[in-house]
């Protein structure tokens, strides 16, 4: 019945009550309203799928993904605008485009090149005690971010040997060990502030304080705007970079790298070179995802940054659909605001958590938005 | 040299604990070649029954430790052969086929389940518990050195563990049709071996033997807590792989070798000995880099 | 469709939201009170004793029907680490609903939070943490402290050591600011009355196995183990010296004053085992039997713990301002940097120009029959048992 | 023979820890012929392919491609060199759509600059249409359907089709060699009868390409091959048309004892 739309104008108005639906979901604070608000958002999304609405944003995305991205962008700083002067709200999602962010940097090593990395926590670490070590020392914050992203590129190519030799089994082990390794370090590091951790001092770029509550319209508004702000500029960036990347030729022998090393090799494709450009790509990405998260948070402590920490932001990765960057999105924004929301299972959000991704890697092994054949252009070789 | 001598003994007992831990990795990878990471949790959720059964049994009037200690590893190899044969049965098998990141991550997930489990349901779980002390505490004296009786006890049951297990898979039927599994399912489907009950097995076989490493721990500590087996799960999985996976003496090797690392980057290295964890862990990276298959390969896999 | 289909179900929810909390609005305002504190993990027995003591006060203060305002008191668990701490410093203060905070026992937190509090001009009472820094490496308003900070505690232990006759030392610390601290003023008071210190270890939080610094410690045959830091470590630690034959007696700071530290070891292990604390025993507190009596009617399910009292204590202080200024967090840190010798359960309370109180007393505790007993009230001062390798 | 060879394999060896693949074999390919390398199951016919390609370096003998020593070179540069093969079993990216299963094998003739993916997508684009176009080409070639759902899973498709596909992807660079490895496994007798009719077909087109075909099936081998070469426990037993080797007491006696 909605076929008498285009498409787009149905990925538009689906768009916008995505958008009034995060945030009347935001606004709620009884477990009663967050579980109807679920429950209700679950019908919504079966109804609109009996409705032919995924359809139709399916065949937008395909004829007008520019116009699609663009419409989510608005709608998501849209979602943003809205709590501007409320903190939590703001830093919940804040934290949830930088989760995505890194989770779109694992996605390139493992989602792509098949190269698996326990360590994403490791390397997001890594970005966040690069500003907290630069930020307030006299190093301009606008290059804190870069060079937290060059920091994970190169901490992460001490490991490219073995990351690259190994593989399987045997490579899991090169990441676990040093998700392990940089906790502990970080602990015994006096350097690094030991097991307390480290202060971070708030960024500034071009005299722009982020520590600073910026006006709007008059009202005071939270300083979490700046880095909501900011998170939001880091999330589209690394989307388009990643996007691009998946639609090109580049992505396609990544691709041919993870799903058959011999064939790949077979047909010139270089297997050491591919699985390296990934692992430090993302590892740069999850950097300067980390670099923005410390500077946010104000503080940076080991235990903020274990292999368990890791291990959820591969679960992210797979909840989301290997490969899918939108599936990123919605996965890191379910696995980082609903046990916020729900007081009633805060306790128990580790073992929830755990028991729904047995239960996808059982159910629905490709992820909540599956990844989709690649396109390299809209209607593409019509 | 009464120093070195006690050293030795204390890497000894580490040592012993994550050889077991390993031996586990290595089975479960012969048998289906998949790493089943909940081990480590499995190996907690033993050192939890056997403790749920040492007060148990302190309770209904057995006052005697030896009778506990009894209870304790009765319940504690009985309790997590049943969850390794479950955990087999309706995790690993039915994901076989699943590409192997998404068995690792299941089983990894399993185990925070599990911990997590353990730290909200079991009472008060959320702290560490006394472990008692079930075994005699007399201890020798040589200068500077000492050794304990419990010490002595578990290190010796380690090893006598250990090499059960070997006799165990080289001299018997059931060893024999483990091996046979290990080999190829299609052969041993085809030898009458029923390959699920062989998997079963060897998933309980296994995971018992974690929970003897988990009530060493518990009786050598003194103490156990819901965390105790991530770590030990990941040292265990370590020690598999730079020994080379499904492989028994790799595991063994692999055990004894990272217990030594870490001594020696607590002792004999020129840096504080809090960074011991650190040392031995980047030897792991380094050993990965030179021998990206393990000190002991597996037999060589066609590459086509 | 589907657009309108969610708007509505959307605004039906929130419809029934806003109507809710009218049906059960009661006459007064609502004012929340933050309490962040270890509710779970090694130290969570003094972290659930304290949340229970500050939710006694809650519950008294909204019995009284002269009180203005109906408290909440918003519980958070900062696991005592310092990360997790920041996390709920940071959603309890960014919680406009929220007027202050009666906050944390870990230094290592207590540390790591204050740039929140600050940021967020939140007012916060200290009801546990003894890192002096915590009031005094800044110049924050908004901190503010009703228990005693870790410095006099060490001055009496070296006092009281040097004075039993004991001449050296190894020290393990962990190497949180907490542990730090502890090693740096005692170190420090021991050296100047005449004790010396062989070898300092530090040992990271979540460690298990000691068996290398203890190993290395038995070498240099000291006649006390000093640990600073908190009962997890300490029970490991205290156990593994036991297997390694070594017998010195073992000396702890504040941080291990716990019931937990006691259920945790073997009798035989616990038995001598010394610490010192700020402040009086709760039962010989001013207001002491009054609040152990309330506490009791109140049928928590574990008893207030070494540091309950000073959270009962800090929570009425913050009541008292709410009750006198209104609930402004700035006119709140205002009455708060005021205080002077205001009268409490734990003594009289003088808050100065860095919101330190000041608490002279320091108690000595020494562990029998499974029990923390005030030294001078033991057998042990008494003379009929002796404290390990006691001259 | 003619003295003009593309590919010349001389007394090439290959071990696997004691066990011999493959001893001392020695034959060559001349430009523009089919040949056919049989032998029974086991006898190294593939083991000679991951040879030839790369993936196993020998363990002894020379082998020249086109004027160039190719011996232990790597997998990539056997494919620069200019020899692409399929695999006894299919290894396409059953994810991945046609498209982009052919261009894996057209991947050394994109350009895959950074910048160029990246950032200039406009230029992009044209290489894409282009190769979009060449590709859609070829495919139509063997199938007119599959190229009218170039962006369809591979994972979809009947074995047939999958074939075609791999075809089309090691033809699609233009290789100077290509290596057949059992073609007809996995289908029916008229499907590798109708696979066999498109890939002369195709070869025509193309300019008269030099193929190594290892087949069981001596049907199709009689069919199309020029010349055979028979390979038993991993020595050349035989070498000549199919009729002369079909009548050689050595290749019966090796077919007839294997059976």
């Amino acid at each position: 019945m909605l076929n008498r739309f285009p498409p787009l104008a149905v990925a538009a108005a689906a768009v916008l009550a995505g958008m009034v639906f995060a945030i009347v979901f935001m606004e709620q604070e009884s477990d009663v309203a967050v579980i109807s608000l679920i429950a209700a958002a679950a019908l919504a999304a079966w109804l609109a799928g009996r409705a032919g609405v995924a359809e139709a944003v399916s065949r937008a995305a395909l004829a007008s993904p520019g116009a699609l991205s663009a419409l989510v962008a608005a709608a998501g700083l849209g979602v943003v605008a809205a709590f501007a002067e409320d903190h939590f709200p703001l830093l919940m999602l804040a934290t949830v485009m930088l989760y995505a962010t890194v989770a779109l940097g694992l996605n390139v090593q493992f989602g792509y090149a098949g190269v698996v990395n326990f360590a994403g926590a490791a390397f997001f670490g890594i970005g966040a005690y690069t500003s907290a070590k630069l930020v307030g020392s006299g190093v301009p914050a606008i290059l804190s971010l870069p060079l937290g992203g060059l920091f994970a590129a190169l901490v992460g190519l001490a490991l490219v040997v073995p990351v690259v030799r190994t593989r399987g089994h045997y490579a899991a082990v090169v990441t676990i060990a040093f998700a392990v390794l940089f906790k502990t370090f970080l602990e015994v590091n006096d350097a690094f502030g030991g097991p307390q951790g480290l202060p971070v001092a708030a960024m500034n770029v071009l005299g722009w304080d982020f520590g600073d509550a910026p006006t709007l319209f008059g009202a005071d508004a939270s300083f979490y705007l700046n880095y909501a702000l900011a998170a939001f500029a880091l999330l589209a960036l690394a989307f388009t970079l990643v996007r691009r990347l998946e639609r090109s030729w580049l992505g396609l022998a990544l691709d041919a790298v993870r799903l058959d090393e011999t064939g790949a090799a077979c047909y010139g494709i270089g297997i050491r070179r591919n699985k390296i450009f990934a692992f430090v790509l993302g590892n740069a990405i999850i950097g300067v995802a980390g670099a923005l998260y410390g500077c946010m948070q104000g503080y940076v402590a080991p235990t903020s940054f274990t292999f368990s920490d890791g291990l959820i932001l591969v679960a992210i990765v797979l909840l989301g659909g290997m490969g899918s960057p939108w599936g990123m999105i919605l996965a890191a924004a379910i696995v980082v605001v609903l046990p916020e929301k729900l007081q009633a299972i805060q306790e128990y959000r580790f073992l929830l958590f755990s028991a729904v991704v047995i239960a996808i890697l059982l159910f629905r092994p490709s992820g909540l938005l599956p990844r989709r054949v690649r396109r390299y252009f809209p209607e593409g070789g019509r | 040299m009464d120093l070195f001598g006690q050293y030795v003994v204390n890497g000894l007992m580490l040592g012993t604990v994550y050889a077991l831990v390993a031996v586990g990795f290595t089975l479960f990878f012969g048998v289906l070649d998949v790493i089943k990471f909940s081990h480590g949790d499995v190996l907690m959720v033993g050192a939890f029954t056997g403790f749920t059964a040492a007060s148990g049994a302190a309770a209904l009037g057995f006052s005697h430790p030896l009778a506990q200690l009894a209870a304790t590893v009765v319940f504690a190899l009985a309790g997590t052969a049943a969850l390794g044969a479950a955990i087999a049965r309706w995790l690993i098998l039915p994901l076989k086929s699943a590409p192997r990141l998404n068995i690792l991550l299941a089983t990894l997930m399993l185990g925070t389940a599990l911990r997590e489990s353990v730290r909200l349901f079991y009472p008060d779980g959320s702290n560490p518990k006394a472990f008692p002390a079930l075994l005699p505490t007399s201890s020798w004296q040589w200068g500077q050195f000492t050794l304990r009786a419990d010490s002595s006890i578990l290190v010796v049951t380690g090893v006598l563990v250990i090499v059960g297990l070997h006799l165990l898979i080289n001299r018997t039927r059931l060893g024999l049709a483990i091996r046979a599994v290990a080999q190829d399912e299609e052969t041993a489907r085809t030898m009458g071996i029923n390959y699920t009950l062989i998997v079963l097995v060897t998933f309980a076989l296994g995971s018992s033997i974690a929970a003897v490493a988990g009530v060493m721990n518990g009786l050598y500590y003194n103490e156990i807590n819901f965390g105790m087996g991530l770590l030990l799960g990941l040292i265990g999985f370590s020690a598999a792989i730079i020994g080379g996976l499904g492989n028994l003496y790799g595991a063994i090797l692999g055990g004894f070798l990272f217990a030594a690392l870490q001594m020696i980057g607590a002792v004999a290295m020129p840096f504080a000995s809090a960074y011991k964890d650190v040392f031995a862990f980047a030897v792991v990276i380094a050993l990965m880099a030179w021998k990206p298959t393990g000190l002991i390969p597996e037999r060589a896999s066609d590459r086509v | 469709m589907t657009s309108i289909l969610r708007f509505g179900v959307g605004a039906l929810v929130a419809a029934a939201l806003a109507a809710s909390p009218l049906a059960a609005a009661s006459a007064k305002d609502t004012v929340k009170i933050a309490f962040i504190g270890p509710l779970s993990g090694g130290t969570a027995s003094i972290g659930v004793g304290g949340r229970n003591s500050a939710e006694l006060a809650v519950r008294l203060r909204n019995a009284d029907p002269k009180a203005k305002y109906a408290y909440e008191l918003f519980s958070q668990d900062d696991e005592c680490k310092p990360n997790v701490g920041v996390q709920v410093a940071t959603k309890a203060a960014a919680d406009r609903k929220v007027v202050g905070g009666i906050t944390h026992y870990c230094s290592a937190v207590a540390m790591s939070t204050v740039d929140v509090y600050h940021k967020f001009n939140l007012p916060v009472i200290v009801w546990g943490a003894v890192l002096p820094d915590i009031t005094y490496a800044n110049d924050y308003k908004e901190i503010h402290r009703v228990n005693g900070t870790m410095v006099n505690q060490n001055e009496v232990a070296a006092d009281f050591m040097t004075r039993a006759g004991y001449k050296t030392w190894v020290i393990l610390h962990d190497t949180t600011d907490y542990g730090k601290g502890h090693n740096a003023y005692f170190s420090k008071f021991v050296t100047e009355k005449g004790g010396k210190v062989l070898a300092t270890f530090g040992v990271t939080a979540d460690q298990q196995d000691f068996t290398a610094e203890l190993t290395k410690a038995k070498e240099l045959k000291p006649d006390v183990i000093y640990f600073g830091g908190l009962t997890p470590l300490g029970i490991r630690i205290r156990q593994q010296m036991d297997k390694l034959g070594i017998n010195a007696q073992f000396e702890g700071v504040s941080g291990i004053v716990s019931d937990a530290f006691i259920e945790g070891l073997d009798p035989k292990l616990a038995e001598g085992v010394l610490a010192f604390r700020e402040g009086a025993p709760v039962e010989k507190l001013p207001g002491g039997q009054y609040f152990l009596s309330e506490y009791e009617k109140a049928k928590f399910d574990q008893g207030p713990d070494a540091y309950g009292a000073f959270s009962f204590a800090a929570t009425n202080l913050l009541i008292d301002a709410i009750e006198a200024v209104g609930p402004d967090r700035k006119k709140v840190t205002a009455y708060l940097d005021d205080i002077k010798n205001r009268d409490s359960i734990v003594g009289p309370i003088t808050f100065d120009d860095h919101g330190q109180n000041t608490v002279a007393l320091i108690t000595k505790y020494v562990i029998q029959d499974g029990k923390w007993v005030l030294w001078e009230d033991s057998e042990y001062a008494a003379g009929k048992r002796k404290l390990a390798g006691a001259k | 023979m003619s003295g003009e060879m593309l590919l010349s394999l001389e007394g090439v060896a290959k071990s696997f820890g004691g066990v011999r693949a493959l001893n001392d074999v020695s034959f060559g390919v001349a430009r523009g012929e089919i040949l056919g390398l049989i032998g029974p199951n086991g006898s190294g016919k593939t083991t000679s392919f991951n040879v030839l390609t790369g993936l196993y370096a020998p363990n002894g003998g020379r082998i020249a491609f086109d004027g160039a020593d190719i011996t232990g070179a790597s997998p990539q540069a056997v494919y620069r060199a200019g020899i692409a093969r399929t695999f006894q079993r299919s290894r396409l990216c059953l994810e991945l759509s046609i498209f982009d299963n052919i261009m894996v094998g057209n991947h050394g003739r994109l350009n895959r600059g950074l910048w160029h993916n990246l950032f200039a997508r406009r230029a992009l684009k044209a290489e894409h249409d282009a190769a979009f176009a060449e590709a859609r080409e070829l495919v139509a070639l063997f199938s007119p359907s599959l190229a009218d759902g170039m962006f369809q899973a591979v994972g979809a498709l009947p074995m047939i089709e999958r074939r075609r596909i791999e075809i089309c992807r090691a033809l699609i660079a233009r290789p100077k060699l290509l290596l057949l490895d059992e073609p007809s496994a996995g289908m029916t007798h008229d499907e590798t009868h109708q696979l066999m009719s498109d890939i002369l077909a195709v070869r025509e087109r193309l300019g008269n390409l030099t193929i190594i075909l290892v087949e069981h099936e001596m049907g199709v081998i009689e069919r199309v091959s020029d010349r055979c070469v028979v390979l038993n426990y991993g020595e050349k037993i035989a070498e000549g048309t199919y009729q002369e080797v079909a009548s050689d007491p050595l290749v019966q006696e090796a077919y007839l004892g294997s059976a």
